[in-house]
Formats: structure tokens, C-alpha cells, sequence
């Protein structure tokens, strides 16, 4: 976190700088199937943010040494475009995205029902084409629709979501000014149905209090997504099937 | 590797070229449906979404400030770089950048600098001191045939709607970049024997040889490349040469009806 | 992949679990042995050897002088790295950094840098011309479990008795470096179906998901971070955290110990 | 290209800086056979540019992967020596060499007869030991040549050449500075035989007109060059065989 | 060798700068079995040096491609800690490093009774903790400890040693400074029991006389430094045993 | 892997060996003829090629021109580097720098780097700013045992014969650049149990251990190496180095012939 601390990043009126309430998040869109190419895809817009992930899969997993014998594997790339971000940035995996792809993967093999696929391999592509903050956990939102698109079964839907604490008040879901000049940043992967979760990484100042508030509102906003991603498989499915919602 | 598939497809295409047909029903010269979307990518200072038949690719342009080379102190420059990263399709793994990417990325680029459609004297700042570096970045996000000529026209679209954050950098107002042509790319496959325009990808999984030819406003040829195991014969580039010169004008236009 | 033996493992796990023990005897929240040394690495300006049960980290820390990033002239820097080398053990492999030694010192980095026990303010020697960087090295030369727990341990430890070589850099006398802080990290692994502090090598072969985190001298948290296969509930969390707050206490106590 | 214009590149006489006429190529040497750890040779220097190819095979193809069932497959490195320039160059591969590498490895494929070794691999490497504008060319003519003297059968000899254009004018087989501020430049490597081409690139500014005379140039020039790479050939096979040309 | 000759090293007693005889070594310690997770381990100060050594092994060689029918590979890395030195250096091998892993491996391989074990592989890891001059040798030393540690067979153990000139004058065991201002540098691996030398480099400028001098110095200090390894390896067998030296 | 060739070939080398006799005829202090050409490369600033038996190699020296490294203002830099590529024989394969390639190029760089024969502070052009940097790289194209020796009569030729392009740089005339010296180097290969010089390939693949001298004018040692498994008596160093010492005069000489 940047944590810079003079920028002001609350109003007066007590809403945020773009108008939101402190537990209200940005927009989000959810589309599924749209890469032609993958066994299943999905979009998600979240504020700015713009994530594709493309699902391929089960296929044999090689080289042999990555296999399981008792289960399938999930090989997720998070990379983020050179023009996603607002200076460019080099193509090809840094630290950054290298850590965010072993924790997204394991946070989807909490849910992928894996041990239907011994020996094989699910790839998941992630890639963010516009950021403004939370990528991380727009990609998630993103790839667990994308898994549901391939027909991979799955425990739950995994939602990515995220809530910190900018000038000592916990607010829900960061845009790219809180993120730079906040406090913290709590971002997590929620299994909506049970409230399990499965990502969570942190980073900042938080008291035990101000988690427990953030973890509260991430829940309630998990509850939220969810019901776009299930609107969008849903227009999915019908689209596939040629009838109506 | 399995190559039986291939094989029965290449017989099948075969069969089809014998009577004029594509696999998809199109004609010989036919292209796909296109969809050309601009200035779709926050963070993107020109940005293009082309969807070509079942292809799609994104193409972003960002700008950056930099000390020009010892050489050429007045002038800026132009990258144009392509990634076919494993998001575009199964075939595709992950790893250092494959043959084929830089293939694309420097067929692409070619084509654009060689157009002159940027006058690199034009994005120097300061001579000798400051120069704008204008960077396309090419992304493959599903190939189902036919994407370097998806990119091409992704990457002059792009180029032809971007604004220089010239606030952002402190040196002016913002400003529309400055591109004086629309140079496009038209390929072609030897599907069933007969070179065909834009090759589907079952067309390029049974085909042999593609040409890439790169127009620019006049007609006048600014890239060429073969690409893949086959040749051709004098009389076959003239006779492509000559679609070329009609699809290309059609893609120029189709860039052209995009910009601000 | 022999899975045979971490499946054995398990089951034998899970039946010690449930009569609420653990492999090596100790109680569910109870640690291993941890040795501190300090000071004990010539060449490294500040440095410690962490033999934590039988898992034995160096880490050492260095300084450099750089140039400011232009948006923060008046800052300096702070670097922390994990390397999990072929030494380590037997399942370490040599090659570029692998994803478990990048989420290693990225999270031992954070838990640092985020607690704010640096200022980098203090660490600028002319503005907009010279800042220190400061360097981090963690170094796993025997991993027999929780080397998270024993990285972040030597990290702070090495930083707060770390003396800046201002001699050798032509800007005064040495110096201590200020440290305004010790963040600890806490480490839990799932084991036979519920957490446990400070699992050994052979809990976390037969374990499953961990929850690391790292608190700073008033109990609050700065960084968090869950790794493996494996959901928690908000319930667990709550217990887990309040063991830490007072296991993270105990850990700043002893590197508070080491002071010179 | 460079294009600047500003260079004068024609002198009054319409010859060229060198002296050459526009239809006139560099003088070509050609030679077979010249590394004796190699299975097949060859030394080719066109005007200033040295390039010397080694090929090594048909051996087994490995990692299996590469392999195909029905042919060889032709792994062609194209390098360029550190000192092979003005400014020296860093060892390794770079985009560039990478990408003449392939399309090289394409047209050498073109004529091999590939399918008489199934699963198999020929190795050709094209070192450039001195660089004058053309490598690329006189690489596919060195290498057709060593792929000879290995005694891989072949539909034809592949002759690199190109064409370009200076000031306007049309002219054959660029040189260095007419490269550097020319305005076009047309690489092929043509079956001297039956006038296929089986390697293209071109970059520049060339209208239809001006590529239909490059086109005649470079067919002329590749039936000069094929003479002289007959000629090595012959003279290759004579020293073996302890005979006369 | 730095040899710039303008550094006084040797004081007017004729004793060296840190008050050594000419053919007196610094003080050396070593310890074997510190590392748990190894098969076999040794520490080893030697001056300020600190080096430490894991052996992993024998086990199966892979990738297949590596194993020998008829012996056992050394995989030996020889690293530097970042913070091993006085400018830090990145982390990952260089040039340097895998130049001496390479001699370091085939001397280990010319004592290690390899033919024991056909298609296996031991793994040596060698990692300087600290560096003041000799690492290379002072590496050596630790890895023959930890491979008798690790009760890996050997015709003897090697030891490393070297000596060097300063100021014209033949000293043994050059520290830092002697290092960096000397005139020669003679590190070898030497078989204490025979004599036998089964590492060699040498930098710098020396006569054959002055060779043969540093060669009978460093006999003399491979003899005195075997005694310190078998005391070590010794106290570690009665400490594995329970018993008493 | 296939081992029987070698062992095979490892049984005729000691029953030769047993009669002192070699694979090739040769007696054991003899060599294969040289050949060595200087000035034939364009672009390069010096250089040579070497035909040793059947190994053939080439050097060439480029100049550029460099800041100076802080700690040392009024001295240039000596880099030599060599490449065992692909086109060397069968048994290269492509890839980053295999430790053989990186050994051979340190070894030969430090014969000539530590005889002292050029001097660095002669590369200085202002201290502080501007001082040159030679490098040297070799190419070998084919290897048929010895490429050592080869590669160091190349890199001594191509330096000796290097001039300074002062013109190009704008720092005046051209002019050779000062070498004083001419370090040779000298291998030694144990073949059916004992040293003899400058193996072929085939007495390397059926050999043991190499000893690379390096003697510089006046037969003064400057860069030994021990290359692979094996061990050596002093006594056997003794015999070879008395070798060496003949042998490196005659390299010297014969490089010496070439100069300008």
C-alpha cells in the first residue's frame, strides 16, 4: 500500500472520491463464452478493470512429471497486457504475477472437483487487459465463470473480492486512487454458499477489528457478484441452446 | 504427434478445392465477417478489438518518453510487438517468445514502419534530448485462423486513434498521434493446391505456404513475407497481388470510418 | 510422482488428530526450538542464523547507493528475497526462481515493508540524487518445515542489527539503521483436518492449506497470505489470529533481545 | 530500409557507387566442403559477406516431440558473429535471427526431400563471419550448397538474392550503404530451375511495376549464382574422388 | 590478479600484513553434519571464508539423458550468497560460478569411488556464506567432508589449498588484500596421501620456481588441513554414535 | 547415452599407448600442422583463423568505446569470450552457454589477460570518461580436438594484429593496438594412461583429464587449468611443463611472423 496518507480520499459528505458509500463496490459485468477458440471463457468488467480468461481442458498433463495420479492439475497464468496498466509494462511473467498465478491456482483447486481427472491438466488463462485496481480478484471472478463455461465441475463458484481501509475507514472494493494512497488491502477468494475462502492474501495495517469489517462487507459483495456470474452462465446456457432466459 | 487428422483434412480440402469450395462455403477470395471496435481499453492510449470470423485480438498503443539513439537525435520511435500467449488456443504453450510470435510481431511491424506512415521526425521533443518511443502491443485472445491479418489491422487501427498523453508527460496539450496512410495486410493460404484468402484455422491445420502482402495507400507493396514449407510460382503471386490490391483498399477503409 | 508415502502420512495424521496430537509430540499450538544468532556472517552488514527445530536460514543484509525512482526523489528502498536453492533439500531443484521461493520472499517482503518499521524517508541522502537501498537476502540451507516462519524471523532480525556503512560510501560515520519496528510472522498448516502452529517437514508433506501471517508490535495485521490447496472458514481464522497475537509477540521479544 | 534520400547513391554515369550497373551483382565465391567436422559444407562470400554452413545429419530427431512420422524436420540457426559487424554484436539469438532462422528453415524444407527421412532431423547452421547488406541471402545460397555436399537429396539448389531500390531506380543485389538508404529491398531464394521461390520477404516501398523488374534481376542473378554453386559442387566431388574438373 | 604492485603487503620483519609467516595458512575450522535435511553436510571457516556443503545422494539420475551406464554424476553448484561479498552480487549463478562448479565436479568425480553407482547422481551444494579469498578451495574442503559425511566412498579426501605471490615473494594462502594487490594465484586440490592433484588453476605471473615453491607450500597445508577434516568427521561419527572422541 | 565407442576406443588408445605409439601416428610431443591466417575478416578490427589439423576456428577483436568503471578511471577492459555453437560438431547443440564454453573462454581469457601484455592503462582515452573496450571473441567451426590451444593462438594472433579504429570513434588516427607480449597456450591430455600433446578428437573421447598451460615470453607461467576426471603426479606436471615451455616459443614465433 502506498499509505501516502495527505491525499484526501474521503468527502466531506462521507462518500468517496467516484460517489460510492464505503460498502458499496464499482460496477461489474459478467459475460461467459466469448473466446471461440477455449473450451470455456468469460469477461468480466469490474469498475475498469478488464479481465478474459480462457479454460482449457482436462487434457493429458505433460510433461509426465506434473501429473497426479489421483487428481487433474490447474495450471493458471495471471499476465496482465502491456497496455493494460498506465505506464506499459514489459510482456512476459514477473515476481508479481508469477505469485498471483500459484495462489489463483490453488485457490481453484480448493473448488475444481480435481480428483474426477487423475493424471490430467486444466489450463487457465488469465489476462487482464484493462487494470485499475484488484485485478487479482477480478481474474478469479473471472476464471471461476470461465471453469463453469468448460462444464468443469466445481464445489462452488469462487468470487474474487476486495476491501481495505483508506484515511482509518474500512471501505469496500478499491479503485485505483484508493489502492495507491490507502491503508490496506484485503483481497479474497469467497466461496459464496458456504463463505469459505479460498484466496486471501493482505497487505497494509489492519487491527483485528477493521478485518473483521472488511471480511463482512467482502462477503456481502461476494453474495453480490455471484448472482451476476450465475446471470451470465445461465445466458449462456440458453444462448447455446437457442431458447430464452 | 498426431498427425492422422491432418492428413484426412488435407484430403478433404483437397476434394474441395477440386470443385471450387472451401470447407466453411466460402469462395475462393471471400473473407470472413470483420468487426473493428476502437478505443476499447482503459489504461490504452489508442486501443482496437477486431473480431474476424471466429478470431479475435486486441491491440493497445502506449507512449513513452525517452533519449533518442546517438544517431538519429531528432527522431522518435515505433515498436510494434506481438504476443501468442496459451489464452489464444490449445495449441499454444507458455515460454520465451515461440518463432511464430515474432514472426507475426515483425511481419506486422514492418509493414506499418515501412508504409512511412509515421514520420519519426514528427515525435521528437527535444533533439538530442527527447523523443516519444509509440509502442503496439498485439494480444491473441482466440485464433481460429488467419491472425496476421487480424493483427495488422488491429495494430494500424490502434495506431490511427491514439492521442499522445502529452499532459501526462508535461510537454502540451494532448494530441491526436499523427498517421499519414493506412497500410493493411491481406494473406494468403495454399489450401487444396490453390492459394485462398483468409485461411479459417482448419484451412491453415491442412494447408501448406502463406503469403503475407502489406499495401499501403497507393497500392505500392511495403511487406512481403512467405511463410511455412512450399513454393509458389511468379504467376501465382501476380494473380494474389492483384486481390490483395482490391481487399486492401476495403481494409483501409474500414480503419478509416473508425477514426475521431 | 511417488504419492504413496505423503498418503500413508496422511492417514496416520488424521489419526493423530484426532486424539489431538501431533507427530512429534507437541501440543497443537506449541513451536519448535528456535535459536536466534546475530552478527554472525562476515561481509553483511547486518546478518542472522535462524535454526528453528532443524530448519537453518542465513539471512544478511546489504546496502547500496542509488539513484531515487523520479516520482519518490527524497525515498529510498527496500528489496527482501528468499532463495529456495538446491541445498535446502532433497525436493529443491536448481533453476530459475520457482513460484514457491518467489511466494516466499514476497511475503516475507511485504510483511516488512507494510508494517512500516522502515522509513524511507531515512533512508535519503540527497534528495533526487542519492538514497540507500536497502537489501534483504534470506538464504534456506536446511528445510525440515515452516521455513516462512524462520525467513521472516531472520529478516527482521539481520535488519535490526544492521549497520549502515556510511564510511564506505563517503557520507559520514557508520550508523545503526533505524528499525522502528518487529513484524513477526505466524505460520499455520492444515494437518489431519485442523490447523497447527509451526508445522515440521513431515506435517506439511501430509498437511494441507496454510495461513501465514504477520503482525506488528500492536497486535495488527500487515500482511496475510494463504497458500496450497484448501478453504478456512471465518471461524477458524478468528482462532488462528489470536493465537498469533500472542506467538507474534514472543518472536518480537526475542529479536528485541538480539539488539545491539 | 532507411530511406533517408538525402544520400546520393547513382553517380551521373546511372553506375553505382561501386561501379556496378544496376543489373550487376557483387562478385560471388563459392566453396564445398570446408569443415571437416561437418557432414556436409560450405563457404560462400558475396561481396564483403562471409557466411559459412555446417549441416549434420539425417540423425534421430530428439526430444521426440520435434519428430515427425512422415518427414525430417530441418532445424536451421542463422547467427551472426560477434565481430560480423560494424558495432560489434552480443552472442545469442536475438528476434531478428530468430526469425530469418525460420523462414529459412521453411524454404530449405521446400525443396529436401524430407519424406525419404521420416522421425528424423537435419541440422543446418548458417554462421555469418562478415556482414555487408544480403546475409540472409548468401545464407540460403551456403546452405543449399552444404546440404548438398551432405549428400541430402534435393528438388533443386535454392540460390538466395535480392533486389532493391535506390533513388527511384530498380537495382540488383543491394550493397551495404545502398541498403542503409535505399528505399526497398526484395530477398528471395528461388529454384534456378524452374523459377519457384520458395523464400520472400521485402520490405520498403515498391510499387507493382517496380516489383515485377526486381523479380526479372533476382531470377537472372540466381541462374549466375546457381553456375558457380554447380561448380563448387563439382570441384568438391573431384577432390574426393581424386579426380579432374 | 589485481598486481598493482603499489600496495605494501609484506611489513619490514619479513611477516605479512596479518602478522603470518610467508608459509603459514590462516586458521581453519571445520565441522561436518550441521545441515539435517542433508544426507551428508560440512562447515568449514577457513580465514574469514565461510562455506558450507549439502550432499543429496546417491539417487537416480534424471533427466535420463545425464545418467551414465558405468558411474555416478557429480552435479556440483558451487554459489555465492548475495551477501557473501563486499558489493552484493545478484543472486544466480554467473560465469565465474559455473566455471568453478564445472572443475569442482570433475575433481570430486577423480577421488569418489563413481563406479559404485551406475545411473546415479550425487547432488554437491556448495554455498559461500561469507568470502575473503580461496572460496573456490575452501568449497572443495567442505564438499569432501560432507560427501564422507555423507558416507559416500572415496580414494581419499581432497583438500583444498592455495598459494600465491606478493611482492615477489611466494606466501601460502593468500587473504583479501594479498588477493586483490598479489602477483599470482595457485589454488589446487591436492589428495594428502599421495600427492595427487586433482584441481587445478592457476592466475597471475611465476616462474617455474616459484611454482614449484607454492606447490611444495601447498602439500605441506593440504596435510595440515586433512587433519582438522578427519578430527571433524571423527567427533561426528562418536556424536552420531553417542561415544566420545 | 552410448558409451560402447568410447570404451572400445579407450582399449586401442592404452594398447598404443603401450607401444608409445598414437592413433594418428604421431609421436607424443608432436603436434598436427598449423596453419594461421590473420586480417581475414571485414568488420572485425583484427583477426585470424586457425587451421590446427582438422579444427578450425576463427577470432576477431572489435573495439568500443565505455564510461570507465568507477574504482578504475584511467583504465580500459580486456573481455575474451568464446563460442562453441552448433556448427562445431555433432555433439553441440544449441542452447545458453554450456559450462565447456564458458570454461574455454575464461581460460583463454586469462592467459592473455594475466600476461600482462596489454596494458590498460594504454586504453585509456580521457580518465574518468572515455576509455576503450577490446573484446575478443572466438568462433569455432569445427572441432577435431585441442580447440584450447587453437582458440589461444587465435585470440594472441587476432589482438596482435587488431587496429585501433581512432577514426571512426573521433579520437584521431587509426593505429595497432600496443601488445607486448605473446602468451601461447599448451594442452596436455592423458591418452591410454599418459599425457601427450595436442590430442585429436578422437584420442579426447577415449581420454582422461587435460592440463592447459599458458607461458608467456620469457616462459613464465600465467594460467594453469585442470579439465575433467582424473589426477596428476607433480612429477607428470614437471614433464609437461618442460614440454610446454619448447612448444610455446614455437607458437610464439609463429604468431609473431604475422604482425603488420
Amino acid at each position: 500500500m502506498g499509505g501516502y496518507g495527505d491525499v484526501k480520499l474521503l468527502r466531506d459528505d462521507g462518500l468517496r472520491l467516484d460517489g460510492r458509500k464505503v460498502d458499496e463496490m464499482r460496477e461489474v459485468k459478467v459475460e461467459a463464452g466469448i473466446l471461440p477458440a477455449a473450451d470455456g471463457s468469460a469477461w468480466v468488467k469490474h469498475g475498469l478493470n478488464v479481465a478474459v480468461c480462457a479454460v482449457y481442458g482436462p487434457m493429458e498433463a505433460h510433461p509426465r512429471k506434473i501429473q497426479r495420479q489421483d487428481r487433474a492439475v490447474i495450471d493458471v497464468r495471471y499476465n496482465m497486457a502491456p497496455f493494460s496498466t498506465s505506464d506499459r509494462i514489459r510482456p512476459g511473467y514477473n515476481r508479481r504475477s508469477r505469485e498471483i498465478s500459484k495462489v489463483t491456482a490453488e485457490a481453484l483447486e480448493s473448488v475444481v472437483l480435481v480428483e474426477r481427472y487423475p493424471r490430467s491438466k486444466i489450463r487457465v488463462e488469465i489476462e487482464i487487459l484493462a487494470a485499475e485496481a484488484g485485478t487479482r480478484c477480478v481474474g478469479i471472478t473471472a476464471a471461476a465463470v470461465a471453469l463453469a463455461d468448460a462444464g468443469i465441475p466445481m464445489r462452488d463458484l469462487i468470487v474474487g473480492v476486495a476491501s481495505g481501509k483508506i484515511e482509518d475507514t474500512v471501505v469496500l472494493d478499491l479503485d485505483k486512487a484508493e489502492d495507491n494512497y490507502g491503508q490496506a488491502d484485503l483481497p479474497m477468494g469467497i466461496l459464496p454458499t458456504t463463505g469459505e475462502i479460498a484466496f486471501l492474501q493482505m497487505d497494509g495495517d489492519l487491527s483485528v477489528e477493521e478485518y473483521n469489517t472488511c471480511m463482512e462487507y467482502n462477503l456481502k459483495a461476494a453474495r453480490e457478484i455471484h448472482e451476476l456470474m450465475v446471470d451470465a452462465l445461465k445466458r449462456r446456457y440458453n444462448e447455446k441452446n437457442g431458447g430464452e432466459a | 504427434m498426431v498427425e492422422l487428422v491432418p492428413s484426412l483434412l488435407r484430403q478433404e480440402l483437397a476434394a474441395l478445392a477440386a470443385n471450387d469450395e472451401r470447407i466453411d462455403g466460402r469462395g475462393r477470395w471471400d473473407s470472413r465477417d470483420i468487426k473493428l471496435e476502437t478505443n476499447c481499453l482503459y489504461n490504452a492510449e489508442g486501443s482496437a478489438k477486431v473480431t474476424w470470423g471466429d478470431t479475435i485480438i486486441y491491440a493497445g498503443v502506449k507512449f513513452e518518453i525517452r533519449t533518442p539513439w546517438p544517431d538519429r537525435p531528432a527522431q522518435g520511435s515505433l515498436m510494434c510487438g506481438a504476443e501468442l500467449r496459451p489464452v489464444a488456443g490449445r495449441k499454444y504453450e507458455p515460454g520465451p517468445p515461440s518463432p511464430q510470435s515474432i514472426e507475426l510481431g515483425r511481419v506486422v511491424d514492418r509493414g506499418i514502419r515501412e508504409s512511412g506512415c509515421i514520420d519519426m521526425d514528427s515525435l521528437c521533443i527535444i533533439p538530442g534530448e527527447k523523443v516519444l518511443g509509440v509502442m503496439i502491443d498485439i494480444h491473441v485472445l482466440s485464433d481460429k485462423g488467419n491472425i496476421f491479418d487480424a493483427c495488422a489491422l488491429g495494430a494500424i487501427a490502434a495506431l490511427r486513434t491514439a492521442i499522445v498523453p502529452a499532459e501526462r508527460f508535461d510537454i502540451g496539450e494532448d494530441y491526436p498521434l499523427a498517421v499519414s496512410m493506412t497500410p493493411t495486410m491481406c494473406s494468403f493460404t495454399r489450401v487444396g493446391g490453390r492459394f485462398v484468402l483468409d485461411a479459417n484455422d482448419e484451412e491453415e491445420l491442412g494447408g501448406d505456404e502463406r503469403i503475407h502482402i502489406t499495401l499501403g495507400d497507393e497500392g505500392h507493396l511495403h511487406s512481403l513475407q512467405k511463410g511455412l514449407k512450399g513454393t509458389f510460382t511468379p504467376a501465382e503471386f501476380d494473380e494474389i497481388l492483384g486481390i490483395a490490391q482490391q481487399r486492401c483498399a476495403e481494409l483501409a477503409n474500414l480503419v478509416n470510418s473508425k477514426e475521431a
